[in-house]
């Protein structure tokens, strides 16, 4: 992954932070600038989660890209949060038959991947039972 | 808006073209259409061409030109335009030359689809492909494509109580589809258990869930209404052709294992058709895995939400049922170079509807519906076709 | 057909903007465009994506349903049509949506353009670009894309006897309208002897006479002519756009330096309009390299061949000349985001022709014309303009 | 570059076999599968070229991707063959300064680029003075 790229959004990654539209009162995450139930009415600030909510639906990643290769078998969902949004990302746990759908989990700060091409490591939020 | 017809199809052999260019077999596919309509390439006023990933692939852009170029149509200076909407390039070609006929501005167009896959490693191929999803979030953090696929299956079956051995017939059924298809990638039958043996892809999809990485190329000949018997004898009608888009991720979605975007193009192509869901004879729809089908079906109106696996499992959809569903093999069995099959699809309705589908013909064929999927549904095209 | 006009138009800042991403540039000149329009989101019906390489650039693709989500607009479902061509993919989206409207098929569309070249090495940036011309035949030998431009150049001052300082005074008036648009990437005049003084490129070029990397995005909004007046009380009409392709590589062109297809384009676009060169107020042309201005203002007919040198010296071609062209700064001062650049010249046209240009504002513009270029000319959009 | 895209045309590459349409006499490098000028009454046949032509313009290529940047600065050129077909190619020179429009050129097999990613190396023809 290109530096760029990636560096706009780390604080985002990192803290998962999101935007909030103060106008109708909805949360995002991933961020937008533009509100889609306000569009030019909305007011998007910007909005940390608490990093809490439930798996909607999840799956065992067992064939991935080169750069995630090492990895496998892991799992990742759809997680809904507190607040209402859902997002996607991976689930670490010790046994993956133990993940199921409704079950509660949090956010933590972890290694996403080790970018080959460019040596960049890449870090974001992942999910463990709450 | 004119009325406006199909009057040549042509494919290439779908499979692992290992001797073959990504030019060449788009080529190949565009000469064939000419060739079946009878036409000559001076004809040409317009070409569309649906190709995902070129840029990935074979490391080329501006498509369009380059196949114009290569079908020896570059001194005629034809417009040609590349449309890309990941794994429904093709069916937006498809739409884009129609509303090109329709308005009046072109009397005669070819859409065309191509995609070479296999010059790249399967790593690279995965990763290409998840630029179908949102790279940002999504993509980044190692979901793939099977996994997407997988998210819906689980909610589905949670929700629905459809069984792995119902899903796994949607397989059973395209590759026994596909075994009667001269240019399927597969051509071999299989059973519910050669499904569950296969290996685990993405729980709870396997192998057989997937369509396969393929090479190839399509393309159709599209014409006037009122000019199409210069062409052919059973010129196919084009009833309808719509798009719809929704949000590129999955999680963003308002139902997680419904694709709204199906739902808004089929409802608009039904409205414009004037048809009913039972006229239909046989659908063409995006099985890009098992799942997709399931969702297919019903998102299109032509069974309630959860009832396609039983439905499946009942030879409903099989090539002898009341609804055939993917009687070319579909993305399963018949492969699924993803710029190509919007425009393989239409190639093996118009067949169907010609008459001349061999061991796979469907008795009495007269009306006909593709449904091409961008992605996880961030982008659908649903068309209806009528024998004239 | 309808009458089709533009009602709106928005602009990013061009430039390297490390702190934006693909997405939000595109959806911050939608917004701008539909604000111009004076309309809602809801309003729109369908959009066309311009977009060269976000595939290699940002390594997604599928377009045309990101844009249309981050816009707010994926509950609405409307079809989102990605169109590629190379550095013409803004220019297919704009003829696109015109002939969207001009068939009756849509009332209000949206035409954008976006590319994001930085976020990626300035090798890969010229890596991605050489898929603009043949990959295979071309790129394969490590020739650049500057390098095409200089052997078009070299044939040319070979033959019409240009001289190296007329082909810098190109550069020389483009950077000179560029200090006077607010949203170029470079806003600073420079003399001759900057260019004749710069970094060798690939000879006879130099990096003076080459429009630089840059992120960007561009959208406008077009509507049926009878409708324009609900959104604007200066419409401007659309009274051509046409589109040509070629050959897609250099060597296999009927001569080297002239583009057929833009002489197939802008002839098709006069007929088409009704009108003569000499009606023309002003032009934006494709110049990625100031040779590609030279050949572009004599193959569109507004000289003989060999003529445009002296033309642009004697200052024919300047902000106060008789023919202006590429008052935006074009795309060597304004910058070249190579999916956005088509649409960004219809914003400085009909920025133009509602006279709302600021300083760089031709007196009394009526006519206008854009010129849009993929690859060495493989592809080429012309369109035609009139304040109504 | 990949494997399977190189190999492809490999032969093609390394011995200048292009094309040539029986029906109308024309030749085609690169090879095409269908004549632009017969189309469907064309002929293709393989054709190898003598490799002898001239230079019809060129450009010295100083700054490259990253794949070709060890070589710069480095002549190409398109180049009539004597058939009468064009192409683009690298010119091989001691001294870049001796090159000129019309210039008589033959073929001759060399190296192309090491590539980075896949370590192939890629040959094909270059151009050298006649
Ligand atoms: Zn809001
Ligand atoms: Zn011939």
């Amino acid at each position: 992954m290109s530096v760029p790229r990636f560096w706009r959004k780390q604080t985002n990654r990192y803290n998962l932070i999101g935007t909030k539209c103060e106008t109708c009162g909805t949360y995002y995450f991933p961020p937008r600038s533009l509100c889609p139930k306000c569009r030019r009415e909305g007011k998007i600030v910007d909005y940390k989660f608490k990093g809490t909510g439930k798996i909607v639906t999840f799956s065992v990643v067992r064939t991935a890209s080169d750069k995630f290769d090492l990895q496998t078998p892991f799992v990742v969902a759809i997680i809904e949060l507190d607040e209402g949004t859902r997002l996607t990302a991976p689930v670490i746990c010790s046994d993956i038959n133990e993940v199921y759908i409704g079950m509660r989990v949090k956010s933590t700060f972890r290694k996403i991947s080790a970018d080959g091409d460019s040596g960049i490591i890449v870090y974001g939020t992942k999910f463990i039972r709450e | 808006m004119r009325d406006v017809a199909v009057v040549g199809v042509g494919l290439t052999k779908f499979g692992e073209r290992w001797g073959d260019s990504f030019r060449e077999m788009c080529v190949e596919a565009g000469v064939k259409a000419i060739d079946d309509a009878g036409m000559d390439g001076d004809d040409i006023q317009e070409m569309f061409v649906g190709n995902m990933s070129g840029g990935r692939f074979v490391l080329q852009e501006h498509i369009g030109a380059l196949i114009a170029d290569y079908s020896g149509l570059a001194t005629n200076h034809i417009p040609a335009t590349r449309t890309e909407a990941a794994c429904a390039s093709g069916g937006l070609a498809f739409r884009q030359a129609v509303n090109c006929i329709a308005s009046g501005a072109q009397d005669i167009v070819i859409a065309a689809g191509v995609e070479k896959m296999t010059d790249v490693s399967g790593g690279e191929t995965t990763d290409a492909l998840a630029g179908a999803a949102d790279r940002e979030w999504e993509g980044m953090y190692g979901v793939t494509f099977p996994s997407l696929y997988a998210m819906m299956a689980r909610d589905y079956m949670n929700r629905y109580g459809m069984t792995r051995e119902e899903l796994a017939q949607v397989a059973v059924k395209n590759h026994y589809n596909g075994a009667r298809n001269p240019i399927a990638q597969y051509q071999k039958e299989i059973t519910i258990d050669t499904v569950l043996n296969s290996t685990l892809v993405a729980d709870p999809l396997r192998l057989m869930d997937c369509s396969p990485v393929t090479d190839g190329a399509a393309a159709v000949i599209l014409c006037s209404l009122d000019r199409a018997k210069e062409f052919t004898d059973c010129p196919v009608k084009v009833l309808a052709s719509t798009q719809a888009s929704d949000t590129i991720s999955l999680h963003d979605r308002r139902d997680i294992s419904t694709l709204d975007a199906t739902v808004a193009a089929a409802n608009r192509a039904f409205d414009i058709a004037k048809i009913e869901r039972k006229d239909v004879d046989l659908v063409e729809v995006h099985d890009c895995f098992t799942i997709a089908e399931i969702c297919a079906i019903e998102d299109m109106g032509f069974c309630k939400k959860g009832e396609a696996g039983k439905l499946t499992a009942e030879g409903y959809t099989a090539l002898d049922g009341k609804l055939p569903v993917n009687t070319s093999g579909g993305l399963k069995a018949c492969g699924h170079p993803v710029g190509a099959t919007g425009i393989k699809q239409v190639c093996e309705v118009v067949t169907q509807l010609r008459g001349e589908a061999g061991k796979r013909q469907v008795d009495g064929a007269e009306i006909g519906m593709t449904h091409n999927v961008g992605g996880t549904g961030a982008t659908v095209v649903t068309s209806i076709f009528r024998r004239v």
